[in-house]
């Protein structure tokens, strides 16, 4: 087995997703890395930011001491409120979601099968079983990104022929963002349309457990 | 910066396409956006359903639409009010169609509509006429009929106060089925005496948030359709 | 036949009917007879009136030239809102209504049937039909009272074996009060609990084309 | 006068039964009604059904009510979080039982009960596991599954305004389930950080409207769970 390719960290595929992202897009980012994105939205696009849990118009975390702990994102950790924002509750808030309001989710991922079906939620086993929003955002959201590390820890990969994991929905995602490269899911497989630099498509396609094919030509120049 | 103002109502209703579903807020004449109503008339738009509790009075404003002929269909609770004749001659004459639908029931559909719920139980109408024909079932021992999603192309929504984001403040009972509208069309278009940055608008207050809406259309000093009416005005 | 009994006047009757209406009560006034009973409410009793488009805490009409054609009850009068009002979406006043949540409404009728049958929405044939919040509130209002004519104008019950104009809820109504007497509805047809000064029980039988039966000893003393 | 006041959380919790399903505010610790759950902890009712869409943390309110025994079985959406031991510990030994839901379906259930709704339709979770055995049904050519309301007997809400009619407003993100909650149960109490006369609070603004309110209890200074867990408080 070759060393595996050198790729994006955590910041830089956050950059990569969030210079997809369209000038006034209403846009819930999962916890933990997709929450990153908030942080490199380019200038002079604005992005409103949903979080489940009651607040459009999400900002950044409040400077030390000004923190409200009743002003808190889908993680629980304290943001702030930006001018124009607005609280509402959850039944209001999953109307956006479920009701196709929001323009685009970003989610992590345990793996993502060829076909766009998404597992995210649960290990299985003897995890206590937890599934927040995630089944909602994914069968609600307009587009639905996942932001990933290509394979795991251990080099196994999470770009799957089919999930082994619990699903989270079926057919549900639509691009993936991981440290080399970007990938989307086409009517027979996943579609490279971005690599890192420095990756090629036969390393990425080499990590990848499902059909995959080289769908950059067909991109349109940015 | 996000800014969801057009110039004025023509602008506000561009697009609608001729057989289009349209919500129009208000109940009776409070919420009524009549200036974007005769912006819909004005456009042509036939062959149209629209959906709001009533179908106006005199010859303004909905009652106007409907006078024009642009309205195929009525969804609505209540098709009669004081001056109204346009839609009870139309109806009575066949050229109108009516689906009355239970005031809560249409609230709750156009809700569902907005929330992506495409159908839901409910206990109103079991055992009239209006539930005859339709899919029951029975819940902790009572009967419950099935009903379905209302959504639309085009809502029309009457605010008293939106920010360049959307976030909607309305006046008192002209609230009614806006905020539900708002969230079941395609294209929510705002018709707001004022027009304000965001910030202005306490976020805690905000009743439509923004992302319902598409466009607002900043109309200072909105018609009351009652006054129309006495002053025997016909529009066009 | 006999001349017909003289019986409570309008507003008499709204009296009779505000009088048991419980202290701290959210009551729906249908348009019309009923809306007269809020004129009634005794003195240190305080009732929160509900109007279905969106109004909790409606007060009377506006003096001359303070109203606002924006605040208006569902009868589309003018009115006012009092001290603790709220106002709210037409989903949420119906989640009030079908969620159980008042505690009365008052509606007028055409007919009332032996075992509750409402029907009040409709006299069929070509007028044009209207059905607004009236089913609506009977099916999910706690308790349905209905304050009507014991007979129409040419002396034709009101209060019948079963309803010939279309329903507008089945074994809905729990009181009725007329110009002759306060009427329940028990498990075996009308039971006549009160009768207007001057009206015999066996009068108000014979203006009753269903059961009846004089419940007034049964009766709480008031 | 209408005055739902009563005196500490002791009077505003009292009647609960044993075996009843009593459901609580917030979000994590956003809106979690501390003192209320002290006060069911206090009274001592048990093999309660608990709704909430987490399970607490450190041995502080939801956390301190579970650890208690009070509870036979929680419904939520996310029952793990940071410093949470209580609840894993306990549904590990098999001596808790959980109804793990969907969050926004979690939300709507509770809406629905409140809206007098005994069942919907849903797109969410069809596919997976917490859809198996469940009544599905196609709406425009999608699977949807069959949802059930939930209601209460009794909801404990934290608001941060209440008047002497019960109307409510919250603080921030710590409105989240609480108004359906309001909507839900048959006796709703909450505790508010500020209590004030009918006509102070904006009518335009009420989040909650009274009529979901039963009772108020004023809490002027209400404990932060993050603060109690962070100073290694447990209760009682």
């Amino acid at each position: 087995m070759t060393s595996a390719p050198v790729g994006l960290s955590r910041e830089q595929m956050a950059a990569r997703a969030a210079r997809d992202i369209a000038d006034g897009s209403y846009v819930n980012l999962g916890i933990g890395m997709p929450e990153m994105i908030a942080q490199f939205i380019p200038e002079g696009c604005e992005v409103i930011l949903h979080t489940e849990n009651g607040l459009l118009g999400m900002g950044p975390s409040p400077d030390d001491g000004y923190g409200d702990p009743e002003l808190i994102n889908a993680g629980k950790r304290q943001v702030t409120a930006l001018p124009g924002a607005s609280y509402f509750h959850h039944a209001d808030s999953f109307a956006m979601i479920r009701g196709g309001h929001l323009n685009l989710c970003v989610l992590g991922a345990l793996e993502v099968a060829a076909n766009g079906d998404l597992a995210n939620w649960s290990t299985g086993g003897d995890s206590i079983p937890a599934v927040g929003g995630a089944m909602d955002l994914v069968s609600g959201v307009k587009a639905v990104y996942v932001m990933t590390s290509h394979c795991t820890r251990d080099g196994t990969p999470k770009l799957v022929e089919s999930c082994t994991y619990p699903l989270t929905g079926v057919g549900v995602v639509d691009r993936i963002y991981t440290d080399l490269a970007v990938v989307d899911i086409g009517p027979d497989g996943f579609e490279v349309v971005d690599l890192t630099a420095g990756v090629s498509f036969d390393e990425v396609a080499a990590l990848t457990a499902g059909p995959i094919r080289d769908a950059r030509s067909t991109e349109v120049e940015r | 910066m996000i800014d969801k103002r057009v110039a004025d109502p023509e602008q506000a209703v561009a697009g609608v396409a001729d057989g289009a579903t349209v919500m129009i807020g208000g109940f009776g004449e409070a919420g009524s956006p009549i200036e974007l109503i005769h912006a819909l008339i004005d456009h042509g738009a036939t062959d149209l359903t629209v959906v709001n509790n009533n179908t106006g009075s005199g010859e303004v404003g909905l009652a106007a639409l409907i006078r024009a002929g642009s309205v195929a269909k009525m969804i609505c609770s209540y098709p009669r009010s004081t001056n109204s004749t346009v839609f009870p001659d139309l109806y009575r004459s066949g050229r109108i169609e009516l689906e009355l639908v239970p005031q809560g029931t249409l609230a709750e559909r156009i809700r569902a509509g907005g929330a992506g719920i495409p159908g839901f139980y409910t206990p109103t109408a079991v055992g009239t006429e209006l539930a005859e024909g339709r899919e029951q079932r029975e819940f902790n021992g009572r009967g419950h009929v099935l009903e379905h999603a209302l959504t639309a192309d085009l809502a029309l929504i009457k605010a008293r106060v939106a920010d360049l984001h959307g976030n909607l403040l309305y006046n008192r009972t002209a609230r009614n089925f806006s905020p539900l509208m708002a969230m079941a069309a395609t294209t929510t278009v705002v018709q707001a005496a004022e027009v304000v940055s965001p910030g202005e608008i306490d976020p805690e207050a905000v009743v439509t948030p923004g992302i319902f809406v598409d466009r607002v259309v900043h109309v200072g000093s909105p018609a009351h359709e009652s006054d129309l009416v006495a002053r025997g005005v016909t529009y066009p």
